[in-house]
């Protein structure tokens, strides 16, 4: 066990950061921005990415994947958010693959994970319906009818949603029977895909399910403890949206480090002001103690399976905390120009609220940490 | 009855008579008149307001009647104002060149320069901005770089200015300029008029993070501006910049009697704070709404006993930092609390989807983020009360 | 209505701040802990203070007060504060005195009043059973006995309990009856009122109660919301408590100030340090910000009868936050010397200590305000 | 079998057959046996495994023999080290000189010097503390003022030492005494060994807001140190201190090992945070207990990763400056934590009425108040973030 990186997970990384830093600077992501057409990412990088392979890494091999673990996968997160490179990895491989693979029958995975893992493909997961993140607050129902299943509610801040050739819907059950996992394709009658802008102009959808019908072959995982196995899943997403959240505020802090020293006020570098450094050194210790977090989630998810939740939501409450902190700082030590929108620091601040945001921000996961812990 | 006392029997009249009951209501969002060249009025009884107060001269009361003021006394200015506000009358007109520049004008222009400046001010003709920022200036002002050069008559200005409010609606702009580049900083800063409307003035709207703002950049490319436009003396404009920064507390008082309506943050977190049976959803949310609340609660007592104590001649340190660090960090909090209350609802921009009421939340947070460093950021004001107020040594 | 003192106000501060200054400096409060002595406090001193007519500054006329306002009790509290000054004034005076005052018969009131006020007679509010603040949480209970009433119970840091000549014992009457208040005499079999050593070296008692038997004239207000009364009349003690601590925190605050400017490190005043000068600046804005907190308070209580509870948690929370803040920051803007006993800062961080747990926290008092504010 | 492969099986078995199984266990509270002229042994275990060490000469085992150490190579050392560590040894003695001063004297000390303080040390049978600290000098240790004048081949030593640990316990003092008071600051320094028997030595203990504490204030007046107790040259002290403060993060690490046991949060908290029916009483600082504890386990994952990379010679930056700040600042923020969630139970104090557990939390609140000042303050530790780590410009 280590929090540091092995041989291949560094070369994976350092590809990520060489591929990235070159095919997806910010610069792109303004681009898409700008432009403001679905599905907001670019396809073309998108399939390249899975051609490298970056889809597969964390999956095991019998997936389809290549067993890599998620410290690597959790490296690649860490440069995209040091970019703000869009791809849709969380929501189809991180959340859609690994759903599929453990909760999915044979044919469901022989169907869907190879289109997933080779980029031909995309899941989306629709699970929350409250503003704020809440697993547990599922309205959307699923009835038997006739042989068939009948789904009913709505769904919100769904990623990457637009143009996702399935969702996964997450709904409750009949009776006491818990929730279930449905795989409703695009198209289907009764399914509304609806685009919501954001802050940080990723693709992003509403969704409306109203008499949506399915056949049993829809439903994944009828054996397993659904809420137990949604948990899981989500707590990978979690591990991963706190190494993005890492890379992107060390990028946000290394800008303002180098803004401190270059920018001269009163005759003399700002970065000289003892006030300052001592902010900035405040952040350099907080990043540090987020990237063990955050190692250590993802170590937990290659070989502690019991210290998963505690640790993800450890790594998520950090990253909320310390990523919000990081880039209202990074703002004010710029002084004006870090609020002009010409400017790159407000991207990163607003992708930042919205990865504070998603799967649960501070409150929410000291909240559950609080309750892992028997409090 | 004393000449003061028919005075201010006749204002009243005046007022209830010519006061259009709209516009003695409190303002809210962008319903304030700029005066100006281009002045435009959103509804009939603006213009009737703006132009009733006009004619009576009281556009700018106080001022001589030969540079178009109503050449009222301090104590008929003061009972003016005590009834405006006793009826809840609106500014007639918003004009940055009537509360900040024009003072200083009325103190150390020549009589040309009033003549040309102060009537159509008085008159609500000319809007004014302010041209101090520069882009790599920031907080030390006295580093500016835009230059003037004599050319006989003329000065010839090369440079930029940031962050100049409305520069692209006014008609002129107050500028300071360097004019001798040998100098040490605040030296060699001379304070001069610019009409905006010169060849080589180019203006560019700033768009912030919150979107559309009404910052500009200013450019000058050798434009002309003739030295009877040197306000005080040549290489003199620090002095007459720090007079005209003395008005900017009350300019600003001012502007924030209209200023654009803040969130009720109880309001806005309620819904999220609650579930839908009424029970507590987010207890430590809950508590930091109540600290962002009584913090607020806080800040405005305190400018009560302040301005109690001003009004009792205590001394009041150095109440204008105090005031903005404060007013500004909590208007930061409160949207720091509300973007965490409301979730993904925060996250929404204008777009499919959108949701105007909040993407108005979400844009008060990202313009939030300039209240503490416009006009002077947060660590200025510390400066200033830790050196002023608390006496501590200059230094590292 | 104004947060300013008026003349008369103003004379009593006066006169509070150099009576305190001379006669009981903090090297007064040094020695009282040294001898550790019941009562505590400097009988003597206590007398004169009650001969000035201190203790009757804030009753009404009709009590034998002075009707100087709360305003002007408050400015006395603010200077036992920068003084640490230990005087009976909350105990015997405004939670005493005011609660006989508008709760005793003709005869308690007869009987208590003009001794309390000249200082001849002490009383003490047995109230709190929890080690957090919890005014609700009475089990002490009171039973009727043949025409007597039976007190059974444990109350824990009453305040200047050692020596008192009568506690006021807070209990919880038959049935759905409420609570009621009772006078205990000291002496009364079955009442043990035991010493309990504190951080500020004050008077304080465990007291015991049991089978404690009492006439029905022991009794208090048989007729009023006791709760109600009770509330309010600890909120005149919340915005004393909160004078207190705005006093002693600014001592503290000018202290310290005093101190960056005279110690010299790296051959420069450490005040002239920008990180100590941005601390030192935002705790002054603090103390500007509790200043007008507590004034309001005060004000409540003279001319706002509706707006007392909010305003007392108002200033009682933000006493606490800030004191504790302001404290904390002087002992590590002093360094060393902060941490010895022999330098004074210590007994006003223990003092600090304690005002900010007495009768609730800023964490009770934001819940309170909350709950005021319908939330 | 390689010698060393020898060597680790011979000393494991020694270690198992002579290590009292109670000298196996975790040290906790005062259970350190500080080896010196009073050695002191709170049970019989303690005293035989100090015997038993110090007859192995494995008090000093990688000390030359000549000065009584074992003799030990560096693979042996580690060997010996990994062993301990295997069978959960505790240090047998803990001695200040032994983990600061020994590896600079071995470095720089005469021979003379090194029979005369080495041996003695390795022999557990002298015991050191530390003279830098100055009452006026506090984070500055440059402006030290006590002098040292040559007078034949002694000095007279007159001034004041502060903050030296277990001062009133020590046989000797290695200090940093002014030599040259004409040279600025750092010049002009020496480095001298001094007899704490010596006459005109005073020591009076320093009392904490928490209490008795071991530190001391030590009193010179004019005390003679012969000359051949100088260490390095004359007025180059600060060399020699920079040196010796190089290892003053392994000797902190040893002690830690047997530091003071801290309070479990939420062993403490968890009472007064629910009611007697298990409900949640306070909300608000169980959002508390919760973040603190978060951190503290961040900071152990921190801990560890450092460490890994340490072990994988990747750069670790400013190690130790982040772990001191951070893991005293956590310390201060869990005891007022406690404090808050203790309500009444945490104002208690020694004397009537007194509850012993409560009233070690409350020591541990106010003594947490020393660990962010002591040993380079938390600004200091910030300074040296900014400046090293971060490449911040020196100044203001």
């Amino acid at each position: 066990m280590s929090l540091l990186l092995n041989e291949e997970q560094t070369m994976l990384r350092e590809a990520a950061a060489s591929f990235l830093a070159e095919r997806s600077p910010v610069a792109a992501q303004r681009r898409l921005r700008d432009q403001g057409r679905a599905p907001h990412f670019d396809e073309a990088l998108w399939r390249e990415v899975a051609a490298m392979g970056w889809t597969a890494a964390a999956l095991p091999e019998e997936a389809g994947g290549l067993g890599a673990g998620w410290k690597a996968l959790g490296a690649v997160f860490e440069h995209s958010g040091r970019h703000l490179a869009a791809l849709p990895l969380l929501s189809s491989v991180v959340l859609g693959a690994s759903l599929l693979h453990e909760a999915g029958s044979a044919a469901q995975r022989a169907a869907w994970l190879p289109r997933l893992l080779d980029g031909s493909a995309r899941l989306a997961l629709a699970l929350d319906e409250q503003p704020r993140h809440a697993p547990q607050a599922i309205a959307c129902r699923a009835v038997r009818d006739a042989g068939a299943w009948v789904l009913d509610g709505d769904k919100r801040d769904v990623l990457d949603g637009i143009g996702a050739d399935a969702l996964i819907v997450v709904a409750r059950l009949p009776g006491d029977e818990g929730l279930g996992f449905f795989i409703v394709p695009a198209g289907t009658p009764g399914l509304t895909v609806a685009p919501r802008a954001r802050i940080d102009s990723r693709n992003c959808a509403q969704v409306r399910l109203r008499g949506v019908r399915l056949g049993e072959e829809a439903r994944l995982s009828a054996h397993a403890d659904v809420a137990q196995l949604l948990d899981a899943v989500l707590d990978r997403a979690r591990a991963c949206l706190a190494a993005e959240s890492l890379g992107l505020a060390r990028a946000a802090f290394e800008m303002t480090v180098e803004y401190l020293k270059q920018r001269v006020q009163f005759d003399v570098p700002i970065g000289s002001f003892q006030a300052l450094q001592h902010r900035a050194a405040r952040l350099y210790v907080g990043l540090e103690l987020l990237e063990s977090s955050v190692a250590a989630a993802l170590e937990a998810l290659d070989e502690r399976p019991h210290g998963v939740a505690q640790a993800a939501s450890l790594a998520k409450a950090k990253a909320s905390e310390l990523g919000e902190l990081v880039l209202n700082e990074a703002v004010q030590m710029h002084g004006g120009i870090g609020v002009t929108d010409e400017f790159d620091l407000g991207l990163y601040l607003k992708r930042m609220r919205v990865l504070s945001q998603t799967l649960g921000d501070a409150a929410f996961h000291r909240d559950r940490w609080a309750r892992l812990n028997g409090f | 009855m004393s000449e003061l006392e028919t005075f201010r029997a006749q204002t009243r009249q005046w007022l209830e008579v010519h006061c259009p009951a709209s516009m003695r209501t409190p303002i809210v969002g962008d319903e304030m008149v700029w005066g100006g060249s281009s002045v435009e009025f959103k509804t009939e009884d603006q213009r009737l307001w703006f132009e009733r107060m006009r004619e009576k001269r009281w556009l700018a009361p106080d001022w001589p009647r030969e540079y178009g003021g109503g050449g009222l006394s301090p104590q008929q200015m003061r009972v003016l104002e005590s009834e405006m506000r006793r009826l809840g009358c609106r500014q007639p007109q918003y004009n940055l060149g009537m509360w900040m520049l024009a003072p200083v004008l009325l103190e150390l222009g020549t009589h040309e320069q009033k003549k040309e400046h102060l009537v159509p001010m008085a008159e609500g003709r000319c809007r004014w901005c302010q041209g101090f920022s520069e882009p790599n200036a920031g907080s030390d002002l006295a580093s500016l770089r835009t230059r003037a050069e004599v050319d006989g008559d003329d000065f010839i200005v090369n440079g930029a200015k940031i962050w100049t409010s409305y520069g692209d609606r006014a008609d002129w702009m107050y500028a300071l300029v360097r004019t001798d580049p040998g100098a040490r900083k605040q030296q060699g800063i001379s304070f001069v008029l610019i009409d905006m409307r010169s060849p080589g003035v180019s203006v560019k709207p700033i768009e912030l993070i919150s979107g559309k703002s009404s910052f500009c950049e200013v450019f000058f490319d050798n434009v002309r501006v003739p030295r009877r436009q040197l306000v005080g003396a040549l290489n003199d404009g620090w002095t007459v910049a720090k007079k005209l920064l003395q008005h900017e507390r009350a300019a600003m008082g001012k502007f924030t009697e209209g200023g654009a309506p803040s969130h009720d943050p109880l309001a806005v977190a309620r819904p999220f704070l609650f579930d839908e049976h009424g029970a507590l959803r987010e207890p430590e949310l809950r508590a930091r709404l109540a600290g962002v609340m009584m913090d607020a609660q806080a800040f405005a007592l305190t400018h009560r006993r302040l301005t109690e104590q001003a009004v009792a001649r205590q001394d009041t340190g150095a109440l204008a930092s105090i005031m903005k660090l404060v007013q500004t960090e909590q208007e930061v909090a409160k949207y720091e609390l509300l973007m965490a209350a409301m979730g993904g609802d925060a996250l929404s921009w204008d777009g499919e989807g959108c949701d105007t009421a909040a993407v108005e939340v979400t844009r008060a947070w990202l313009l939030s983020k300039t209240y503490t460093i416009a006009g002077g950021s947060s660590e200025i004001q510390l400066n200033l009360i830790a050196r002023r107020v608390l006496g501590l040594p200059e230094g590292r």
